[in-house]
């Protein structure tokens, strides 16, 4: 499949078939030609292609992407940077992203989720921010799918591998399992760093004669074009000859980044030594290079003999498109190369010059003292092809609910689905607490909550996302992602200042896809809008398809939120004699109320931060059974609920389409939850108490008021601690 | 009968623990050590004739034991 | 009086544990680097802290206990001084042989990060001071090779000399650890002339504060710092 | 010349990772297999005469490449 190229000596003209080979359409092949004024040599048909890729230049999506709402007065960067960038408070600020990491993963599932989360930390720090959390958000096939296991076991591994020794605590995590991942699934990681609000660092290369500088790993034959692989279906039986994925070394990062932090902070008194610093990510040593020149409005020239490698006799074709993991490229002042060079000698790294900064707005390639590639930076970056791809509405698709039986086995095959049971299974394997900042992950609340070291505020996040929502509804799907981030967050006592998304779909060719896509954007610009939380990054990941079948929709969407003294928000941990009350509506239609979601998210707020609730759960996905469920886990302890009369009781365990929110609220605060909620309008039903060793729900006037179900606590969070054990089982050991 | 795979990171595919290992090495004096490379070894009892036993080896290394995206395999049977 | 943290290339808990002695406990503490041939002067106990140092690669800690800083870190070990590896820092005891036997991969292949309860079975004794003989406490466990090994002999020498310092709760039908299946649930170990280095397992710096789920951990540092304290006085 | 230092397990020393191998591919059907054992494979380039080498390889194992406590090896250079 790739042979003609390979076979095409750096400096041949290249011709229409090695453009297709590469993933360049005729008509921007034209367009390079055009660019160029010539027809473009290998080297130069490379870059283009990897610039011109979906992955890189986002032509499918980016005049879409122009719909998010993203700026606010706390947002100090916004989408476009490696990272965005929210004020936090104090002086302090926090960056973050999500990036997906899909399609190497289900190749590679160990080194494919590995490097994903590498990528997205080397985005947060290249902002100079130190990582203090992680997240992602995982979507396996059905469980009985063959893949599953190995797929599961290998993308779990391959993050807590790299994060753990990384250092940053993997704090949340969301998981889910359905047939329309089968050949497809979803690796989507977000980290998070703290960084002085004075002190952010672009990927910028300005200032003519500065030296642009390779720090980190040497380059390798890794993955070379992976940017158009994530551009591209996957086709049964092709898997085979897919190129090689990059493995990553956390070890080699955690110097890097500690170098990075280093540098970033040398040389106050004169400004710093750096000018501006970018990861190598997907398409490498092209994509950084050909944007900081865009963006600075400059060129580089690069000598590509200079670039540490670690084989012998790389072109400069696999030079400018190698994957190699853990290399930034950065623009030093000049003269202060001995400076640099020093400190990332500290931590046994190579840092070498490689070009220098000019002024004519080309990148300039030269190899054996000859120029290889001259292209315009702009032109293939900031000016890359946009396309307005034909979009159609998706017809919607969703199981029509199973007529219910008995309550109680109905709701417990609910409950302890592969969807709702709890991922201990997966967060054990995630170190959780280094950074020693962790005052919630996962395990112990609906959102994480991380201390801003050396401080009292905390930043609260949650990633999210239901995609047979997207499926029946593309919009309101979307919507719901950025609500139960919301809601999540607010939860434990924050006030959400930002979000990050990272839009999983399938081929943009196919015009219900796109229609999709749009429609998806639609929803978390009506929500977001709704609920005051500026978009400052994300990703976008197309493509999810085998042989045309795709996944469903998923807009992963995170949700970062504030706490600005968390000390009262965490009087206690939630314990029996606790009352169990919802707030909140019931179902009226499919479509939430975005009104109702602010007014509840602002109580729940309000309410932790008065340490009026100890803990709490949004009535999202699974209902209000999922929510006690979770919550008298969370508590280790039994759960009595009385439903309201007159009800239908299944309506009123199951439905998803309600806007609410359980809280657990100690004896004596109770008082202050119904004073707070009656002043917000918010209905409040105690529903019963935290205790004993059962989950029992009853419903007033029911059965004489006895339990509608009664279940052991023991045998119940034992049933729902198997379930992804299960499916984990006969994975690679 | 005892035998053995041996599992290979490609030529390629970048080797980290190879590295680190090369540089402690270095560091400790043996400066003339370079490629180090480290693999895996798998060795285990089979039942069979020694030819039906390597055809045996090769399915479980293509199943389990390595992924051929990354990695290549060999196996022996001791005589 | 000084508590010295050293930083290996990899580690990822030193700043956690700077934090932990320094804010937390309020004691003087420094940072010390692998390539440095002394400890800082004032030294009165180290911290080897958790991490991955060198990555993990080839074995847990073989990389780090040949590191220069090692060699000052035993000489300081041998002469009395208090000594505390956490997790990785373990490790790296064990490697470096200031700790006898190793420690393997998790039973069950997995990285386990969770609460685990303990027995400080060897409470009352050397930096133990703080904690009762048999005090059950609970702290986090963060690591995917816990399971520590070593040759029956030395096993039983462990217990009969009293230097099994820290043991799981939770033992599997042969008596090893359930999470990680270490030998006889030994969790961390005492060792050095006088029982002044002690390793473990599970990290104490992550339970040092009201917010963080817990406290049993500073009981652990301020005994570390104590013991320094006290061989300050004793050699001042 | 390349050379190999084979680092196993001690025979007392419980192999983990060998038992879930061997569990997971009787799972797979191939149910003659018995005490599966990982070991490493170290790989190397190294300079100097076949004997010297030796020498110095099982200088290597001893001061880094095997722990003792839990680990044998074996060296081997490539005729
Ligand atoms: N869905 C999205 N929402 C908001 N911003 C986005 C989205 N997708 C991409 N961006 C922004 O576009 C820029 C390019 O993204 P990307 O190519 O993923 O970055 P990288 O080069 O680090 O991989 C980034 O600033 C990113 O935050
Ligand atoms: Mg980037």
């Amino acid at each position: 499949m790739k042979t003609a190229v390979a076979r095409l000596k750096d400096t041949d003209l290249t011709a229409v078939e090695h453009a297709r080979e590469m993933g360049l359409d005729d008509a921007e092949f034209a367009r390079a030609q055009q660019v160029l004024g010539r027809v473009p040599n290998k080297v130069e048909l490379g870059c283009f292609a990897a610039m011109w890729s979906e992955h890189c230049s986002y032509k499918s999506s980016r005049t879409h992407l122009r719909r998010l709402p993203t700026t606010g007065p706390r947002v100090l960067v916004g989408p476009g940077e490696n990272a965005g960038v929210v004020d936090v408070g104090e002086g302090w600020a926090v960056a973050f992203k999500v990036e997906s990491h899909n399609h190497p993963s289900y190749i590679e599932p160990y080194q494919g989720a590995a490097t994903g989360v590498g990528g997205i930390l080397r985005d947060v720090f290249t902002m100079g921010a130190r990582p203090i959390a992680a997240m992602n958000l995982l979507r396996f096939g059905r469980p009985e799918h063959p893949k599953t296991p190995a797929l599961l076991s290998g993308v779990v591994k391959g993050i807590g591998g790299y994060g753990n020794c990384f250092g940053v605590p993997t704090v949340y995590s969301s998981t889910d399992f359905d047939a329309r991942y089968d050949g497809n699934i979803l690796v989507n990681a977000f980290a998070l760093g703290v960084l002085r609000s004075d002190a952010i660092w672009k990927g910028t290369a300005s200032g003519v004669g500065n030296p642009v500088m390779y720090v980190g790993a040497k380059t390798g034959r890794d993955g070379i074009h992976g940017a158009t692989m994530a551009s591209d279906s996957f086709s049964e039986g092709e898997e085979q000859d897919r190129p090689t994925v990059q493995v990553g070394d956390p070890f080699k990062e955690k110097l890097l980044m500690e170098a990075c932090m280093a540098l970033f902070a040398a040389a106050p008194e004169s400004g710093g030594l750096l000018v501006g610093i970018q990861d190598m990510g997907a398409a490498g040593l092209t994509s950084s290079s050909f944007e900081m020149a865009s963006r600075a409005g400059s060129g580089v020239r690069i000598d590509l003999d200079r670039v540490p490698t670690r084989e012998r006799g790389m072109s400069a074709y696999e030079l400018m498109l190698s994957e190699s993991q853990e290399r930034m490229l950065l623009v030093a002042k000049r003269g202060c190369e001995e400076a640099v060079r020093a400190i990332f000698a500290t931590w046994d790294l190579d840092c070498v010059v490689i070009g220098a900064v000019t002024d004519d707005g080309m990148v300039r390639l030269v190899k054996g003292g000859a120029e290889v590639g001259v292209l315009p930076a702009r032109a293939l970056a900031d000016d890359a092809p946009r396309y307005q791809r034909p979009t159609a509405a998706a017809p919607a698709e969703g199981e029509p609910r199973a007529p219910l039986g008995r309550v109680g086995p109905t709701v417990r095959a609910h409950v302890t689905s592969p969807s709702l049971a709890p991922k201990s299974w997966i967060y054990r394997q995630y170190d959780r607490e280094v950074g020693a900042g962790t005052l919630l992950d996962g395990t112990r609340a609906p959102a994480a909550l991380v201390r801003i070291p050396g401080t009292h505020r905390a930043v609260a996040m949650a990633l999210c996302c239901v995609g047979r929502w997207c499926s029946a509804d593309p919009r309101e799907g979307a919507r719901r992602a950025v609500i139960e981030g919301v809601l999540r967050t607010s939860c434990v006592g924050a006030l959400p200042i930002g979000a990050t998304d990272c839009l999983n779909y399938g081929n943009p060719r196919v015009p219900e896809v796109m229609g999709s896509f749009v429609e998806g954007v639609e929803g978390i610009r009506e929500a977001c809008l709704a609920l005051d939380v500026p978009v400052v990054s994300g990703n976008v990941s197309l493509y999810n398809a085998t042989d045309d079948r795709a996944i469903h929709p998923t807009p992963a969407v995170g949700v970062v939120g504030l706490v600005e003294d968390f000390r009262p928000a965490l009087p206690r941990d939630a314990q029996t004699g606790d009352t169990v009350a919802l707030l909140g509506w019931p179902a009226q239609g499919t479509s939430l109320d975005l009104g109702r979601v602010r007014r509840l998210a602002e109580l729940v707020r309000e309410l932790r931060v008065a340490g009026a609730h100890v803990d709490a759960q949004p009535v999202l996905e699974g209902g209000l059974s999922a929510a006690l469920v979770e919550l008298a886990r969370r508590a280790g302890t039994g759960l009595f609920a009385n439903l309201p009369a007159g009800t239908d009781v299944t309506d009123a365990l199951l439905s998803e389409d309600g806007v609410g929110a359980v809280v657990v609220v100690p004896p004596d605060r109770l008082q202050l939850v119904h004073e707070r909620a009656q002043r917000a309008e918010v209905p409040l039903e105690v529903l019963g108490a935290l205790g004993g060793h059962q989950v029992a729900v009853a419903q007033q006037g029911t059965q004489g008021g006895a339990p509608l179900f009664e279940w052991d606590t023991e045998a119940l969070f034992a049933e729902l601690e198997a379930v992804v054990p299960r499916i984990a089982q006969g994975a690679r050991p | 009968m005892r035998a053995r795979v041996i599992v290979r990171l490609k030529p390629a595919v970048l080797d980290p623990q190879g590295e680190a290992i090369e540089r402690a090495l270095q560091g400790l004096g043996f400066s003339g050590v370079k490629n180090v490379r480290v693999g895996k070894l798998i060795e285990l009892d089979v039942e069979g004739d020694a030819g039906l036993v390597k055809a045996e080896l090769a399915a479980m290394a293509d199943k389990l034991l390595a992924n051929p995206v990354i990695e290549d395999y060999q196996v022996e049977v001791a005589r | 009086m000084t508590t010295a943290v050293v930083t290996f290339p990899g580690s990822n808990c030193d700043r956690d544990c700077v934090h932990a002695v320094g804010d937390a406990l309020g004691a003087p503490v420094a940072r010390s680097w692998h390539k440095d041939h002394e400890l800082p002067t004032g030294t009165t106990s180290v911290i080897l802290p958790g991490g991955f140092s060198y990555g993990d690669y080839l074995r847990c800690g073989a990389m780090a206990a040949l590191s220069p800083i090692m060699a000052a870190v035993k000489r300081f070990a041998d002469a009395g001084g208090p000594v505390l590896g956490i997790c990785n820092g373990f490790q790296i005891l064990c490697e470096a042989r200031l700790l006898p036997g190793a420690l393997l991969r998790n039973h069950d292949g997995l990285f386990h990060c969770q609460d685990v309860e303990l027995e400080v079975t060897a409470g009352g004794i050397g930096l133990l001071a703080p904690f009762d003989r048999r005090q059950r406490i609970v702290l986090p466990i963060a690591h995917g090779e816990g399971n520590y090994t070593a040759d029956e002999a030395t096993l039983d020498r462990l217990e009969a000399e009293g230097r099994v310092a820290f043991r799981y709760l939770a033992r599997d039908a042969a008596g090893n650890g359930a999470v990680n299946g270490a030998r006889r649930g030994i969790a961390g170990l005492l060792g050095g002339p006088c029982n002044n280095v002690v390793g473990l397992m599970p990290h104490p710096e992550r339970r040092s504060g009201a917010h963080l789920h817990g406290s049993d951990g500073l009981l652990l540092l301020r005994g570390l710092v104590a013991a320094g304290a006290n061989l300050g006085e004793a050699r001042a």
